[in-house]
């Protein structure tokens, strides 16, 4: 099956939810909804053969104002489906990052929500069990995987002083 | 030719006699081992790895063959190489310039040998050693006239060099490399 | 002068006190030492590693064990808030006696005078003393106020309950052949190649893994298994008395053994006890320990190729394997007595 | 690390049974909350809350990131080749395939890919680290097992292959193997002959293993029949790896999107079908088996085929005499001073690989500049933990320890 044959697919799939379908390097296919449809379009790509969430993504746009969300699908079962990874990304405003959990359609997402939870500060409505999973409470208050917080390496490649 | 996937099956539990099949077999292979170890342990202070050529070790500067790119302070991962500016006095010219020469800071270096494959000169080279002493952590911040040396490698001193060598039936043999000295 | 050192002697050699202090604890002591250290070589060899070896590379690490109790004797001994002190600190060392008391009910030769007690039900009582430490083991845990102890400690009293009772059965199967308790008619009815290994061997195998499993060393310390629960019972104790702890369950298992090669390797036979100390006494008594260490060898040997059974599986195997195979023994006893064999 | 003090809970007080010095709470009911870890000996830095009831486990929290190190923050403060030594210490001694899906995908927003030597040479330090990782995983599952012959022994042998990897790369585990565009160094004479005796060597001690560890009656009892994962629930959560070829769905990178030159050779995927802690060991054997059939596909086309250029054209072409030279005399392909300054044109790419423990994924996004913009990684462990949560529960206690180690679980992967 090529990429093409897929977004075809998908696009029948997904009708007017799916906004913006990109394909990246042939084996990557990004679709872009909205943040009230993602439950829907959940339930229709996981009966479509997207059995499992790979991995979520948040990358925080710091100047654009937003953050993307990304649910990176993959299939085991389905050995067609299986070449290709769908992400279904949506934004959400950085100032209210608060969006709805798949976790009820995904059993997968379970801690990577939690992931981006302590990460970013995203609240995943609905989530049974939102707590930091890596970080200890005090320091996923910093949120440090968002642009705003600046990680300081010496960038210095010449010595001060021995 | 992709690889295929093939349905395989665990051994069926079988009954009192594959039990007992399997401890006799466990004991025996515990009692073959029991007689005939075949062990191959380094008594590390007494016999030490001569480790074999391109083996990422320490780092030695070959100050002459450097051009002061600093592309080695540039690639270094863990930022443990540096630069320094020190004046240099040309030998041909005689003339005294400023320039950038690298420094390790040994307590950072992750050995990757990013450093070593980039210089353009070959002006960096690897000893093929790492267990090397020392005293304090402000020691091992080097500066270019240790960084010029190789460092004082104390094993060698003590132990007696041994290699390994894949084996068949041992898996990896000990083998005793002869000294220059003994060869005669 | 001499009339002192006589009076020294005989108080030595005075049957309970030479039974006790010397058979019961300084050479089984030793033999532990031995042991501890023939184990760790086994295991090496079996894992292709050297073991111990450092501390004493001309005699293979032999003091290897002597570092490490010196090492137990200088740490220090902590004792937490939350324990219960007195029980605390007793339990180890109740566990460390009760453990070697019953050496003094085991006949170490066939005459008379060097019994140190009536030997008429000995088989009885040393079964009944040899059962007290683990309880004390129990209380360790308990007093010990902390989760993995008390659950370490209930381990232990699932195991001690399933394994024991199938030790002790085995052991009486001896008294059903003979018709007698007394250990020395236990072992004098096994003359020749009649030992009770050979006659009842149901019986030698439930007592045997019974043994094994119910002194817990490794690999089947199901009480102590360190990736649940840390030490088990152990896990708030420190220094000596760790050590007195781990102790006592290589003293206890060599006291089973001793009770193996009395009831079912033929004690000191082919050896006939002569007159006097050394012939009627200390050779007998030899003997019997010098089997007593291979079976403790041959115990020692299997923590190279087991694996932990789980406390399921362990009680499983006790109650619906070894518990009927001890019964077994025990009728097969009967009916050899009842044939006649003896 | 979640932190105990939950929010659920905070309504009774931390000394609610009123223990002298202890914390204590009330969890319900004939319940015993028990901390597994994070400092037991061999369970590693992770730590699993169990609560049980009697000898029965009713719920498990597995509470991670005892070694977070912050990887994907710290790749986006860093140019892009200070990625590949930073992601190998996810897995050290599964260095090759841990960081090859990051080359890839960097790769892949260059528009480059490696030559066909580089390519095989990278097959063959995968593989070389996936049996050294399996038999690291053996060597653990042993010690939870209290079986210290499987501890010792697949340690030892593991030893074998980090000889190999360290005469490859010069480094026993970071090996920081692959670079972009290639691998940093061909193969050094007689290699390859190394490789077939330890090949031959592996296969008999197999045999030895599976005498026993695998068929010992002990270590069978211990393991049949626990921790199943059934298919349909292994696909669910999302398990990977090995783990969930054991329970029976035919998904491997290597076949589904075969990577390097995988698509080329003659192997097999074992797929077994129990699902249970003993079909996860037997998975692992026959995975084992199959890397030792492509390492000697690999063995054989590295003898064939000449040395020839291992780093892409693009960094290749401009490479001053002297690098050629040394690439001639001793395989050290040198590295140009453009891999310190690179930019990679921006774009998305989203690569994964096989590593011994599942798979791995790379998500990689960039700006356009000399630093990632955002790098995503989701590791094979950090996807196995779901099994502690979902799947531990109604076993016994000392089933965790099986379950554990039959999952082969690798704390400082799965906390990246």
């Amino acid at each position: 099956m090529v990429p093409e044959e897929l977004v075809e697919r998908i696009k029948s799939l997904l009708g007017d939810f799916a906004k913006e379908i990109k394909i990246w390097k042939n084996d990557y296919i990004e679709v872009e909804v909205d943040k009230e449809n993602i439950e829907e379009v959940a339930k229709r790509m996981k009966e479509f053969g997207f059995d499992h969430v790979k991995d979520l993504t948040v990358v925080d746009y710091m100047k654009e104002g937003f953050f993307r969300i990304i649910y990176n699908l993959g299939s085991y079962d389905n050995f067609e489906l299986s070449y290709y990874i769908v992400g279904i990304a949506y934004n959400i405003p950085r100032d209210k990052p608060v969006t709805k959990t798949l976790y009820y359609i995904y059993t997968s997402a379970d801690f990577q929500e939690r992931e981006a939870y302590e990460a970013f500060g995203i609240t995943f409505e609905g989530h049974p069990d939102l707590r930091p999973v890596l970080l200890s409470p005090p320091v996923a208050e910093l949120k440090p995987l968002r642009k705003d917080f600046v990680v300081k390496e010496d960038p210095e490649i010449i010595a001060k002083k021995k | 030719m992709p690889a295929k996937p093939v349905s395989k099956q665990v051994p069926s539990r079988g009954g009192i006699f594959s039990k007992f099949k399997g401890n006799i077999e466990a004991i025996a292979i515990g009692v073959k081992f029991f007689f005939n170890p075949q062990r191959f342990t380094l008594i590390y202070p007494k016999e030490y790895i001569k480790l074999k050529e391109g083996y990422r070790g320490f780092i030695v500067l070959r100050k002459d063959k450097c051009i002061n790119c600093g592309s080695c302070a540039r690639i270094c991962p863990a930022a443990a190489m540096r630069l320094i500016r020190l004046p240099f006095t040309d030998p041909k010219t005689g003339k005294t310039r400023m320039k950038l020469w690298p420094i390790i800071n040994y307590n950072r270096c992750i050995f990757c040998g990013y450093c070593v494959d980039v210089c353009p000169t070959e002006a960096l080279y690897h000893v093929p050693y790492h267990d090397v002493v020392y005293e304090t952590m402000d020691v091992m911040d080097l500066d270019l006239e240790e960084f010029q040396k190789e460092p004082e490698w104390d094993t060698e001193k003590q132990g007696l060099p041994v290699k390994y060598v894949v084996d068949e039936k041992m898996g990896l043999v000990k083998v005793r490399i002869k000294e220059e000295g003994e060869k005669q | 002068m001499s009339g002192i050192l006589d009076i020294i002697i005989k108080i030595i050699t005075w049957p309970p006190l030479w039974q006790l202090i010397v058979l019961g604890l300084i050479v089984p002591l030793g033999v532990v030492i031995f042991i501890l250290w023939f184990e760790r070589k086994t295991a090496a060899r079996v894992q292709r590693r050297i073991g111990p070896y450092h501390v004493s590379p001309k005699i293979a690490g032999g003091l290897q064990l002597v570092a490490d109790l010196m090492r137990y004797m200088f740490q220090e001994v902590i004792i937490p808030k939350t324990v219960d002190k007195f029980p605390f600190i007793v339990a180890p060392l109740a566990a460390l006696i009760l453990s070697i008391v019953p050496v003094v009910a085991i006949p170490f030769t066939s005459i008379e005078a060097y019994f140190p007690i009536d030997m008429s039900y000995s088989l009885i009582i040393s079964l009944a003393l040899l059962t007290l430490s683990p309880l004390f083991i129990i209380l360790s845990g308990w007093a010990s106020n902390n989760k993995f102890s008390v659950i370490g400690g209930m381990r232990e009293a699932y195991l001690i309950t399933a394994y024991e009772l199938v030790a002790v059965l085995a052991f009486l199967s001896a008294g059903a052949i003979t018709g007698s308790f007394n250990l020395v008619d236990i072992v004098e009815a096994q003359s020749g190649v009649k030992w009770f290994i050979i006659l009842n061997p149901l019986a030698f195998a439930a007592a045997f893994i019974g043994v094994l499993l119910s002194t817990s060393g490794f690999p089947f310390e199901i009480a102590e298994s360190e990736h649940e629960v840390v030490a088990g019972a152990f896990t708030e104790y420190s220094g000596l008395v760790y050590g007195m702890n781990m102790g006592a369950a290589y003293l206890k298992r060599m006291i089973f053994s001793i009770m193996i090669a009395v009831v079912f390797l033929g004690g000191w036979k082919p050896y006939t006890p002569g007159e006097g100390f050394i012939a009627g006494y200390l050779v007998p008594s030899i003997v019997i320990l010098v089997k007593a260490t291979i079976l403790m060898m041959i115990f020692s040997f299997f923590r190279a190729v087991y694996g932990r059974y789980r406390l399921d599986q362990a009680l499983d195997i006790a109650w619906k394997i070894l518990f009927p195979l001890a019964v077994l023994g025990f009728g097969l006893g009967l009916l050899e007595a009842y044939l006649g064999i003896i | 690390m979640s932190g105990i003090i939950r929010t659920q809970g905070a309504q009774v007080g931390f000394n609610d049974l009123k223990l002298p010095g202890m914390w204590s709470r009330k969890i319900g009911k004939d319940l015993y909350e028990i901390f597994i870890g994070p400092q037991h000996p061999g369970s590693g830095h992770m730590r699993i809350v169990i609560r049980v009831d009697g000898d029965v486990i009713v719920e498990a929290d597995p509470d991670m990131g005892y070694v977070h190190r912050t990887m994907e923050k710290l790749s986006e403060v860093r140019t892009w080749i200070k990625g590949i030594p930073l992601f190998e210490r996810m897995a050290i001694h599964d260095a090759c395939n841990v960081t090859l899906p990051y080359v890839r995908a960097v790769e892949k927003l260059m528009d480059i890919e490696a030559p066909e030597r580089a390519k095989y040479l990278r097959v063959l330090l995968c593989e070389i680290n996936r049996i050294a990782a399996f038999l690291y995983g053996f060597g653990i599952f042993g010690v939870f097992l209290g079986h210290s012959t499987m501890y010792m022994w697949p340690f030892g042998d593991r030893e074998v292959w980090v000889e190999l990897a360290e005469w490859l790369t010069g480094a026993r585990l970071t090996h920081s193997y692959p670079v972009f565009g290639g691998v940093r160094r061909d193969v050094p004479a007689g290699f390859t002959d190394s490789l077939r005796k330890a090949i031959r060597y592996m296969r008999k001690r197999l045999e030895d293993y599976r005498k026993i560890f695998v068929d010992n009656p002990v270590i069978r009892a211990r393991l049949e029949d626990v921790g199943v994962i059934p298919k349909n629930l292994a696909i669910e959560l999302g398990i990977t790896g090995p783990n969930l070829r054991a329970s029976g769905v035919k998904y491997d990178v290597r076949l589904n999107h075969p990577y390097e030159v995988y698509d080329q050779l003659d192997f097999e995927i074992p797929v077994f079908q129990e699902g249970d802690a003993y079909a996860r060991v037997w998975q692992r054997v026959e995975e084992i088996k199959q890397s030792l059939n492509i390492l000697e596909q690999v063995a054989d086309w590295l003898d064939k085929h000449p040395r020839t250029p291992i780093l892409h054209d693009k960094f290749w072409k401009t490479a001053p005499p002297l690098y050629k030279k040394i690439f001639e005399e001793t395989g050290r392909a040198k590295l140009g001073a453009v891999y310190a300054i690179m930019k990679v044109p921006a774009g998305k790419a989203y690569e994964r690989a096989e590593t011994a423990r599942g798979e791995i994924s790379y998500y990689v996004e960039s700006n356009g500049g000399n630093k990632p913009y955002r790098i995503r990684i989701h590791s094979a462990s950090a996807r196995n933990a779901l099994v502690y949560k979902y799947i531990v529960p109604g076993h016994r206690v000392m089933d965790l320890p099986a379950i554990y180690g039959s999952i082969d679980y690798f704390p400082p992967e799965a906390d990246r």
